[in-house]
């Protein structure tokens, strides 16, 4: 299995070359096409986890040109960690779509659906496994394309509007990922990550400027992928226009915003660069610590489910970036850990908000008076995702957490640890105002136990088990997050 | 005249100018059709200075033929090559979008939109 | 770098600017292409002669063609204030 | 007005970092310029001899950074794809 | 009477277009072009037939599942000789070691021609897709 670094990418993209071909003649098979393909990134990524475990990092070289010539794939510990995280929930929110878009979404729009899905998972699959600046770009622009295309894909009011701004914003971003990357290659020469890495202590001194306006137009690139606070206008409008799953998937993006950043600033420009003349970790942190706070005061606010969600998600991001800006070994395992955390949780959230809006069409959070008894089951693993999020003990939301506090302990910043805390209590009454008024509001009408149907209900209650399992299993995520940070800080 | 040298990094300063016009154009301009005609002007903008970096004085096109030396750098090229292949998909569909969003709303204004 | 690539080059700004501020969208599009059309030159004087036949074909034809087409299906002028 | 403001601030910032820059990047059309001594020499010396292409163009894009291409091919896939799933949708059934 | 005129000259022009677009795109290897421009100009033959007679006509003459198949198959062919470099032993898009009676440098020059071929019957179907279906009226 040698060749899994590519075929992991290649499933996804071969399956959306065939799901137009099949939706002419055999529509029904597309959901098949799907989940066949997503299962063979799920299998490759297990066994790119595996080989990454027993021999460390693996180099391919994709057309056997070796690098910098041709284009190089690396999966070091957290590309593969990634890869897990990215194609297995793909796969769950793929299982799904597949009873809800039969009822959310336009006749004859499955197809373009599934396509867009496996192409969105290609191309995150693709960012965590390159190792090259300017396939990163490429995959990209693939999943950013993607994503817009599955905003718009209910037809709900102002869909297209949300889908249009989320593309001119994050054009911007993409524009100037290509732009920087322009600027590192007119000062090194090359586009491999590693190479770069090497050259460009040399070209920082002869060239200062460039490099570190490549820098800063990295971090406005990612920033806008990831929702970074001052640059998260997009995300809000998008995911409470968007289907369930694209919202699932999304969040996913918003990782892989954050997977870059780091892979940029640890491995092309390194420690001394961000951390040195111009301290970019620490204001990436202050940052941050401003979105958890700005993120979940105005969750609070909202009554509409999904935007409460989609702030919410604004905060968590602020917890990932927190946990790169601190750039320490306890805070760096925190925010990648906290990736995988908020996206088992988040996506829970999602695929219940969705289940909710299916069985019982209900958005405002008001109106979720008694349905802990009318969906118990969707509900009991709401209530668990939720308290991952917040940070309750046996979760690993609590973990990820804990080490992050860990971390700002130790750069010795008492208020980041004070902002990690706060934050915590913040998205703690967030989620609070909604399980009370879910089982202790008062009921009213008959009630009905309607449970969404099973091939949504499994996902669910698979991603809110996942919360609560690795979180006391906490060593199995970190046996993979553990060795990623070590290769990142290049210890 | 022609053998009047303007010197320094003039390429670079005008896509510099370039880019600033279309970031303009897509963060100020109201009209929706308008911010899209901004991102491909910061797009082209961006290809301009990869073609300059790639230029070297006295250089031939990158195609090979017997007896020449000095190529200008190709890499860059392909670059700007897939860069232009993004902008056209980037550029269909943010255009079938404002299609759509005309039909729904009946405008293209976006401070108007914003207010719906 | 001699006076007429400068002069060009400049030419590209002025088209630029002009594209950005035209109130009436078609006449906009029409700049835009010129635009695009002035940049494959361009291209073609820094010797890269694929990047500018790429750059014709689809900055001045291809997009240009879809700009026309969603001016037609919406509104030709820009609203005022 | 504050929107005015932002956008000026917005772009003046833009502006400072990339004036800098540009006055710091190495001289235009200098053939020692960093950028064509690393990787680039090999592509203009042996992609004839290795890919039997005399356009280094097409060589480095179908070849050396085939994947890339492919990744391209991609990306205008997925806008024809989209382009479709906003237009076709509830036309044909 | 224009409309005979137009028709008639658009009718002569673009098999000419689209032969130079053929040209361009069997000629990328050896100059300025390739599948991605000579696509776009064959495309754009198919974009002035549909202009010079009505949408419905083109439509016909390039039927959606035509185009959808072609747009599908040129990126399965593209995959698809990546993938052949993986059969036949080596990592993906290595064409050099596909076995074919030639030596390596031919045989990965005449697997950028048909990536090349690959790439603009996939632009061709795009281009003219992508026109097609903005073009018409969708109420």
């Amino acid at each position: 299995m040698e060749n899994a670094p590519i075929l992991v990418v290649m499933a996804p993209f071969i399956g959306a070359y065939l799901i137009p071909l099949l939706g002419l003649w055999w529509e029904r098979y597309c959901y098949w096409v799907a989940a066949a393909a997503t299962g063979l990134s799920v299998l490759f990524s297990l066994t790119l986890v595996g080989s990454v475990l027993a021999q460390g990092t693996i180099y391919y070289t994709v057309g056997g040109w070796e690098p910098p010539w041709g284009i190089e794939l690396v999966v070091d510990p957290l590309s593969a960690f990634m890869c897990l995280v990215v194609s297995l929930v793909s796969l769950l929110a793929g299982a799904y779509s597949r009873s809800y878009i039969k009822k959310e979404l336009p006749e004859g729009k499955a197809t373009s659906y599934y396509t867009m899905m496996l192409l969105l998972t290609g191309g995150l699959l693709g960012v965590s496994v390159t190792g090259d600046l300017f396939n990163l770009f490429v995959m990209t622009e693939i999943f950013s394309v993607a994503a817009y295309a599955l905003v718009p894909m209910m037809g709900r009011k102002g869909s297209f509007l949300a889908s249009y701004r989320y593309l001119i914003l994050a054009s911007i971003g993409t524009s100037l990922l290509l732009l920087g990357t322009g600027y590192l290659y007119m000062v090194t020469g090359t586009l491999n990550m590693a190479d770069l890495a090497a050259r460009l202590p040399v070209a920082y001194a002869y060239h200062p400027w460039v490099v570190l306006a490549a820098l800063a137009f990295f971090l406005v690139a990612f920033g806008v992928k990831s929702a970074l606070f001052p640059l998260h206008a997009w995300l809000p409008d998008v995911y409470t226009v968007a289907p369930a799953p694209v919202a699932v998937l999304s969040t996913l993006v918003t990782k892989v915003g954050a997977y870059s950043l780091i892979r940029v600033l640890f491995s092309v420009f390194g420690m001394p660069l961000i951390t040195g003349a111009i301290p970019v970790a620490p204001a990436l942190s202050w940052m941050a610590a401003a979105a958890i706070l700005a993120g979940s005061v105005v969750a609070l606010q909202q009554s509409d489910i999904m935007r409460m969600l989609a702030y919410s998600s604004v905060a968590h991001i602020g917890y990932v970036m927190l946990g790169i800006g601190l750039a320490v070994q306890l805070g760096l395992t925190g925010g990648i850990l906290h990736i995988l955390s908020h996206a088992l949780a988040k996506g829970c959230l999602f695929l219940c908000a969705g289940a909710v809006m299916y069985r019982a069409g209900i958005r405002r959070i008001d109106d979720f008076r008694g349905l802990g008894y009318r969906m118990p089951l969707t509900m009991a693993a709401f209530t668990l995702a939720a308290a991952s999020i917040a940070g309750i003990p046996p979760t690993v939301g609590f973990m990820s957490k804990f080490y992050l506090a860990l971390g700002a302990m130790e750069t010795g910043s008492w208020v980041l640890v004070a902002v990690i805390v706060a934050g915590s209590l913040l998205t703690a009454l967030v989620y609070l105002r909604v399980i009370l008024l879910m089982y202790f509001g008062a009921r009213e009408g008959p009630q009905l136990k309607e449970e969404p149907p099973l091939g949504m209900l499994v996902p669910i209650v698979t991603l809110a088990l996942a919360c609560a399992v690795l979180g006391i299993f906490v060593r199995v995520p970190l046996s993979l997050v553990g060795p990623g940070v070590r290769v990142l800080l290049g210890m | 005249m022609s053998d009047l040298v303007i010197p320094g990094n003039v390429p670079y300063f005008i896509s510099v100018a370039l880019l600033l016009i279309g970031l303009y154009a897509m963060v100020a301009r109201r009209n929706l059709i308008k911010k899209i005609m901004g991102l491909n002007i910061l797009s082209t903008s961006v290809f301009l200075f990869l073609i300059a970096v790639a230029d070297k004085r006295g250089g031939a096109p990158p195609i090979t033929v017997p007896g020449v030396d000095l190529y200008v750098n190709p890499l860059p090229h392909t670059l700007v090559l897939t860069g232009i292949v993004v902008a056209l998909a980037l550029t269909s569909f943010a255009l079938v979008l404002v299609i759509k969003i005309y039909q729904e709303h009946g405008t293209l204004d976006a401070d108007r939109l914003m207010k719906l | 770098m001699g006076i007429a690539e400068f002069l060009l080059m400049s030419l590209l700004v002025v088209l630029a600017v002009a594209a950005v501020f035209m109130r009436d969208l078609l006449a906009a599009t029409v700049v835009f292409m010129v635009y695009s059309l002035l940049m494959a030159i361009v291209f073609t004087q820094l010797k890269a002669p694929d990047v500018a036949l790429t750059e014709a074909a689809v900055g001045a034809g291809v997009t240009t063609l879809l700009f026309v087409i969603a001016i037609a299906k919406t509104d030709r002028r820009e609203e005022d204030v | 007005m504050y929107r005015q403001l932002a956008l000026l601030m917005v772009l003046l910032v833009a502006g400072a970092i990339l004036t800098l820059a540009v006055t710091d990047m190495p001289a235009f059309g200098d053939p020692g310029a960093p950028a064509h001594r690393h990787v680039a020499p090999r592509y203009i010396e042996m992609a004839y001899r290795e890919t039997g292409v005399p356009n280094m163009v097409t060589a480095i894009l179908a070849d050396y950074r085939g994947y890339d291409t492919l990744g391209e091919l991609t990306v205008m896939f997925t806008a024809c794809a989209a382009v479709l799933s906003v237009l076709l949708g509830r036309k044909r059934r | 009477m224009t409309t005979v005129i137009i028709r008639t000259t658009a009718r002569i022009l673009a098999p000419f277009i689209q032969l130079f677009g053929l040209y361009v795109i069997v000629h990328g290897p050896i100059s300025p072009g390739g599948g991605f421009q000579g696509g776009v100009i064959v495309g754009a033959s198919l974009i002035l037939l549909a202009l010079s007679y009505d949408l419905a006509s083109a439509e016909a003459r390039a039927g959606h599942a035509i185009r959808i198949a072609m747009d599908s198959t040129g990126s399965l062919l593209f995959a698809g000789i990546g993938l052949l470099s993986l059969l036949a032993g080596g990592v993906f898009m290595d064409y050099g070691i596909i076995p074919l009676p030639l030596p390596a440098a031919q045989v990965r020059a005449l697997m950028i021609l048909l990536i090349g071929m690959a790439i603009g019957v996939h632009i061709m179907a795009l281009v003219s897709t992508l026109f097609l279906h903005m073009a018409e009226d969708h109420e």
